[in-house]
């Protein structure tokens, strides 16, 4: 199929040496057209610096309050492929792990309703086909589900939870990440579907300190795996690697907390003082492991910038074991999602709610012990309140 | 159509261990270390002694159905069918088989893919819809990052930097990507005011929830034209108005642009996650290639590889050797948008007289 | 009463130069070192080779003109008439004669003066009025400072800590002295809401200014009884508008004590200057000794000095080990209060899986 | 005199090593009915665990509206001679420097009309004289004033500066503290007499930025002596300090920006990236002095915690000279207190308005140029504001 439309200024990202949307956009414009209307829409937004999307109505599957975004453009006549562009979010494996036949499975329904072109994948997770039109979303949903694939979330609801690739191949996960990821993920079915929170609600499960998820940036609820315990040093090792290291300077002297030495040939860390960055660790994967008792730190309330600033997670929970069938877990989030639904406004995060009604209270609302971990530093200011059994009458 | 197979709801993902190689089934949880071959490659060895190499390759994310077929038929020839996607979008093949190893790199070259991304360098980045699809846009994304991408492909391939650096875009303040916690991040933002459409206002907007919507409280109702008004001096363009009421369109193709924010981290190692500083407030929307955007970038990437330690990554670079410093050795111009004056404003004023000139 | 002067308005204080002694006026702005000769002497040498001998005695600032006129007799006799107090209300006599420093010393000494206060250890305790003279004091200020510098008098005269221990102590949260960046503070603290007399504040106050004054709006005006009501549950015990307004007066015998905190300083040398932040909530007020709030300071002393690292400031010591340390080393609680829920708490979270065990 | 109150309670606190104020009271009860019925007051303070002060009515001399502090005791009839007891504060010399004579002078006032109790002095830095009634207020400013005494401020007006002792005993002050002092005084005297003033304005003047005046968490401006230019190193006597001190743990090691080295017995310093922090130079005085070009760094807004929270002083000016007669000195605080004036609200202090106006926005208000040290890092979130210059239209 030849080219619709002249697209001088995407003709100019197809060059270079990194791999181009443009290119991928021409692929699938060869089957759709969908992806040839988009060419011709998105060179017009590259020509006038301005988008052509308008704002997106509400569509979606039957039963379910989430998984698709609807778009339209606003030049409909002008592009009549993509007048109708949703997008729609189909739920991920944890860890992003596929085999060659379940991918060309999706991607076949894909071509079959959709634009043929992906995002794999979203920031929050999903694997997002994007654009299609109100029409095809059931047929759509029937085929992914029929072969076990289901939606991601959207609006007010929990979202896709997605991990870090943790014990699957990597050496340092403390946690089972994609086992809890997928078990939060089935656990939470409704909640991801139907939404009926305040507002989003997102999990992201890190295997260890190095957060390779980047979930204390971007989940609601943020899991990072951690130990307790003495590092295990492997002295042999540690001698391997001061032939091609300068340990001193590399690690020890970059040691946040100043508690490891390197004399006589011979690491020592005073492990009541590490505080487990994961820095040394890091450097030195043959000489160095995480301690021997596993568990993970539970911190929540990150979120971009809108409204009130952009939020990391803080720690709620220092350390729990995250084991199956993860009881605990489960009913902690159940009481958060409780005082959350009863306390925070429409569009109101999680982190945002907090903030606004004082960290005190909410771990009291959730039945959380006071502890120095939750904190960089105390308050202040000497302002703060007492309840009516610490007053004498 | 054909009749359409029967739906099922609320099934959730596909569990994962049907999607894993044998190798890492067999060694869950028991992975000893690993050593990093090349950017474009690695190794993992479990404590059995059992080895998965990992062949990582560039993809832009918007990728056509095309592309993944494509992908699967190398990872048919050289993976057992195996492959994943990493966290920054990249693809990963993962070989069980020492011997196919260096073929399968080979054949990915020759098919034009870029292998890279491990270790010390700059990896995918991180972005979102931008005008490929979102309504929300003030610049694109994914042509931002194939400009940068492809200025800064050696440290993606080849060329080490002191640490990972981090680089995510997002078309507009609603962040989409890691921006507010990445080494530098780009971010769309506008400039003026939204414009206030009051005929299909009435009647596409809550008014209530438009007002409260907005964080500065510039939103009031406008009783004569049933519709709102707005002080224009205590709008920050934020944009937040817009995604609750389509009828107060912010766009301006003039005076959009993007503003480069750095120094932030997720990862806890050495010093705690950070948060990405304002480093220049706006740059004009420069499509194709975004040249300004990507100077800017490279004048940041240049000045942190000169300057910093290893292992040092560019907000823990930049704290140690100071913002005034910072701003000194970039060139860039430091103006009044630098000063915060939002939510945590005082947390930043220099409470000290100890600063470098 | 005999026939008054002629009052002056605006003439300002005695210009300095009139009470400078010789040798400084000869050597102002022209001195070249120092040397710490005693916790209670030093001595300055300038360009010129001139010296000026400093002896310092402690005073509980509040003074009687008695006592006053000592201190000038001792003076007279050694320091040509010249002496000074220091920021911190010690009284410093200057010699210029090194001849009279051991006699002037040894004088002092047997008139009961206490010599001390110069280098690393505990100076004088800057405070406030107290039930002396306040009428918003939670607590009196002269009788903590009294039993505290009994029990750290040997910090004043002879022993010496890792670095300076700047300790202040304030009646209530308007906190004259400097408590809010003290190595360690004392400040008298409610526990209670203030208790409303309708009756008067009518008269008493403006309702308004009274509402305002009130940081977390608690207040609200009560139509009933012309006067105001109190949200309970929203008060903080601040205090505020009872300077604002006599007729909610706070003071509570049983419930009002001292919270302490700890690690401020003002200096700027090696970090920045720092806030205290609060390490014991409330202890309750037990005049004349306060034996629990004297033993607390006494532990973070003790730790602080077991801990420190030479020239660490007790706010340096505690961010190098972590506040966790901090709590597990002293032994105190860690309690709901220690969270802060105030203006900046968000930036006091854990943003970080990075603490101590 | 002997006792007129049994004060066991006091009794206790006039034991013990340090100096006793319960002494002071008593010895100024030999003379004074005021001392004696503040002891009683006192005691019974003690006994109740309350003050019994009431809140303080205006008081003052004639044409001042400040300079006396009222105050009346809830137990007038108990203790009649403390029924008033009004402080009047006097302006001290800058330095807290005295010679005998001019003390006993204003003492001597004092034993004629008042309690014969002091403190010297308050924490703003006035003679505080301690309790007297209201008729003796306008003797005792004659008296003062005849012999060249004035008082000092209190209410919303500026408050008495005060400074460090400077250059007059110190080698490390960059600036003349002490003169600059008198000069605000003297140049103040109307704003410090007659409050007009949203609220209370404070100056603390300390010639290093070892700041023996607590400027920086004290004074609603803080003006903080320092350098430009290498510090001065003596390596001789750098050599003599090697004898008595570890160079590299006390003074290397702890330089906070890592620009000293110390190699074979010589000290260098990257000037360059020195922050001026004082360190080095405090421990190695005889080796170690500020540089060549002195002047000052201004700093704004620090307070108590009420209302909104303690606040540290912030740099507004990097780098002033400041010499006789500081004419951009003062006309930088008229744009201030104008500023302030036009926007401050009744009992908001400079600090807590540029709070609430912005940072940038009081820059441009008072005409000052953005620099970066007048912040720790720029802001995180993107939202910020433009000038109609600023935009293209
Ligand atoms: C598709 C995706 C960007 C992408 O290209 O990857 C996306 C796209 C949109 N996001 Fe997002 N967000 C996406 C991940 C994120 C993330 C990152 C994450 O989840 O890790 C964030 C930052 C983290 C967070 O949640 O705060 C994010 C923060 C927002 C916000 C700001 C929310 C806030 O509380 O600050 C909005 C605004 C809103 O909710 O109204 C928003 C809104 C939107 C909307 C729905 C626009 C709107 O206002 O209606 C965008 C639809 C674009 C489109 O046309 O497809 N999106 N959004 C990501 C979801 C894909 C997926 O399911 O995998
Ligand atoms: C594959 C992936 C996880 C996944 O589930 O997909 C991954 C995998 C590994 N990461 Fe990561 N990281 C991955 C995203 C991240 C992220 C998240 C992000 O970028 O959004 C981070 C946090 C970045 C940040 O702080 O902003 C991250 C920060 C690290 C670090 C810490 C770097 C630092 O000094 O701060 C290490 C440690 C190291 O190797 O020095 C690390 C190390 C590793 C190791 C060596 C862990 C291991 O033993 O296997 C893995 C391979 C090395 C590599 O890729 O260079 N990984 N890694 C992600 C690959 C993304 C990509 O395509 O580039
Ligand atoms: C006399 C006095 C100034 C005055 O105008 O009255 C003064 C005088 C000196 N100070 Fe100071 N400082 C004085 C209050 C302060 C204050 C203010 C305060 O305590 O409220 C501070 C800031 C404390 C803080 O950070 O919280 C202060 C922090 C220092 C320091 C820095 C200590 C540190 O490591 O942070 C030094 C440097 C040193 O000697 O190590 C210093 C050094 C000095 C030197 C050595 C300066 C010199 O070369 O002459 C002076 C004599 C040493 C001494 O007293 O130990 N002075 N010094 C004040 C005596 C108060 C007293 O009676 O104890
Ligand atoms: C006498 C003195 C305490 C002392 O024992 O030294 C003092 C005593 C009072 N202060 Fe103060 N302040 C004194 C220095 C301070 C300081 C320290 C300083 O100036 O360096 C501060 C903290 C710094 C600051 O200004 O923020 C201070 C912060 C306050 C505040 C809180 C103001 C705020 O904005 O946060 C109040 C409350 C008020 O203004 O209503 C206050 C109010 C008061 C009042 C007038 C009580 C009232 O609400 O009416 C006290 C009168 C006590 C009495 O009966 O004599 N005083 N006050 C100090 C003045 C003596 C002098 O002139 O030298
Ligand atoms: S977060 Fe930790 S466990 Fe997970 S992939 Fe990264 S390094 Fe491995
Ligand atoms: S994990 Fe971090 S804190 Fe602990 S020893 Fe290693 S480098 Fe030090
Ligand atoms: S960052 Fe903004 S413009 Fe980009 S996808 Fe998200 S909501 Fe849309
Ligand atoms: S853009 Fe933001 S600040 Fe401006 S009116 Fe809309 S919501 Fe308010
Ligand atoms: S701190 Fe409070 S009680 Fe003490 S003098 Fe100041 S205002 Fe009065
Ligand atoms: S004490 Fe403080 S918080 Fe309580 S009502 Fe009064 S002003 Fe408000
Ligand atoms: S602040 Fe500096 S100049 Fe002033 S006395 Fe202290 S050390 Fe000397
Ligand atoms: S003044 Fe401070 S920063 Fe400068 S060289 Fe000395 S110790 Fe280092």
């Amino acid at each position: 199929m030849g080219k619709k439309y002249a697209t001088p200024l995407l003709d100019e990202l197809k060059k270079g040496a990194f791999p181009s949307f443009v290119t991928e956009i021409e692929k699938a414009a060869e089957k759709t057209e969908y992806a040839r209307d988009l060419l011709g829409l998105l060179e017009q937004s590259y020509r006038e610096k301005l988008t052509h999307w308008k704002h997106g109505g509400i569509v979606g599957v039957r039963g379910y309050g989430g998984g698709v975004i609807g778009r339209y453009s606003d030049l409909p006549d002008k592009y009549p492929g993509v007048a109708h562009f949703h997008t729609v979010r189909v739920n991920q494996p944890s860890g992003f792990y596929y085999t060659t036949a379940a991918l060309r499975e999706v991607m076949g329904i894909w071509d079959k309703y959709g634009s043929g072109l992906t995002n794999m994948h979203g920031s929050t997770g999903d694997m997002v086909l994007l654009g299609t039109n109100t029409e095809s979303l059931e047929a759509i949903f029937a085929e992914l589900s029929s072969r076990g694939w289901d939606l991601g979330g959207s609006g007010s609801a929990m979202r896709t939870p997605s991990c870090c690739l943790g014990k699957s191949r990597c050496e340092w996960a403390c946690i089972d990440t994609m086992a809890l990821t997928n078990e939060i993920t089935q656990h939470f079915q409704d909640e991801m579907h139907r939404p009926a929170f305040p507002y989003k609600f997102k999990f992201k499960v890190a295997g260890c300190a190095v957060d390779c998820i980047a979930s204390i940036a971007r989940a609601d609820m943020s899991i990072i795996g951690t130990w307790k315990g003495d590092i295990g040093i492997k002295q042999d090792e540690v001698a391997n690697y001061s032939k091609t290291m300068d340990i001193q300077k590399e690690i020890i002297d970059m040691c946040p907390t100043g508690c490891m030495t390197y004399t006589g040939g011979k690491l020592s860390i005073d492990n009541s003082n590490c505080n487990r960055c994961m820095h040394c660790i890091a450097q030195m994967t043959k000489a160095l492991s995480p301690g021997p008792e596993r568990g993970a730190t539970i911190l929540l309330g990150s979120k971009a910038p809108i409204v009130t600033g952009a939020l990391m997670s803080w720690v709620i929970v220092p350390f729990i074991k995250l084991e199956p069938p993860y009881e605990e877990f489960f009913e902690l989030v159940g009481k958060i999602w409780e005082w959350w639904d009863e306390h925070g406004k429409n569009r109101e995060r999680i982190g945002e709610l907090i903030e606004r009604m004082g960290f005190p209270t909410f771990l009291k609302g959730v039945e959380l012990t006071p502890h120095p971990a939750m904190i960089k530093s105390p308050r202040r200011d000497p302002f703060f309140f007492w309840d009516e059994e610490d007053i004498q009458r | 159509m054909a009749e359409l197979p029967q739906r099922q709801t609320d099934i959730g993902p596909p569990h994962y261990e049907k999607f894993l190689p044998p190798v890492i089934k067999k060694n869950y949880g028991q992975w000893s270390y690993h050593e990093v071959l090349s950017h474009g490659h690695m190794v993992h060895t479990a404590k059995s002694g059992d080895k998965i190499w990992t062949v990582r390759v560039a993809s832009p994310r918007l990728l056509s159905t095309t592309t993944i077929y494509e992908m699967c038929d190398v990872a048919d020839k050289y993976c057992g069918g195996h492959l994943r996607f990493t966290t920054r979008n990249n693809v990963e093949f993962l070989v069980s088989d020492e011997k196919n190893v260096t073929p399968l790199m080979e054949d990915l070259k020759k098919r034009g893919f870029l292998l890279g991304g491990i270790g010390d360098g700059i990896s995918n980045i991180v972005h979102t819809q931008g005008w490929v699809h979102c309504h929300s846009a003030a610049t694109d994304a994914s042509g931002l990052v194939k400009a940068m991408m492809d200025e800064f492909a050696d440290y993606f391939t080849k060329t080490s930097l002191p640490a990972r650096v981090r680089i995510a875009v997002a078309c507009c303040v609603n962040m989409c990507g890691a921006v507010h916690c990445s080494d530098i991040a780009l971010v769309g933002v506008h400039k003026t005011p939204p414009r206030i459409n009051a005929e299909t206002l009435k009647n596409q907007c809550e008014i209530p929830s438009t007002i409260s919507s907005c964080p500065t409280t510039a939103i009031s109702p406008d009783p004569k034209t049933k519709s709102v008004k707005i002080k224009l001096e205590k709008c920050m363009y934020c944009g937040n108005c817009y995604s609750v009421c389509p009828s107060m369109p912010i766009a301006d193709p003039v005076n959009d642009g993007i503003a480069i924010v750095v120094g932030g981290k997720v990862s806890n190692l050495r010093s705690n996650p950070k948060f990405s500083k304002l480093a220049i407030p706006w740059i004009p929307n420069n499509p194709p290639r975004w040249p300004e955007v990507v100077a800017a970038v490279k004048t940041i990437i240049d000045t942190y590889k000169a300057g910093a330690k290893k292992h040092e990554r560019v907000g823990e670079w930049v704290e140690r050797i100071g913002w005034e410093k910072f701003f000194a050795l970039t060139g860039f111009e430091f103006k009044a948008q630098h000063i915060d004056n939002f939510t945590f404003a005082r947390e930043t004023f220099r409470t000290t007289s100890s600063f470098k000139w």
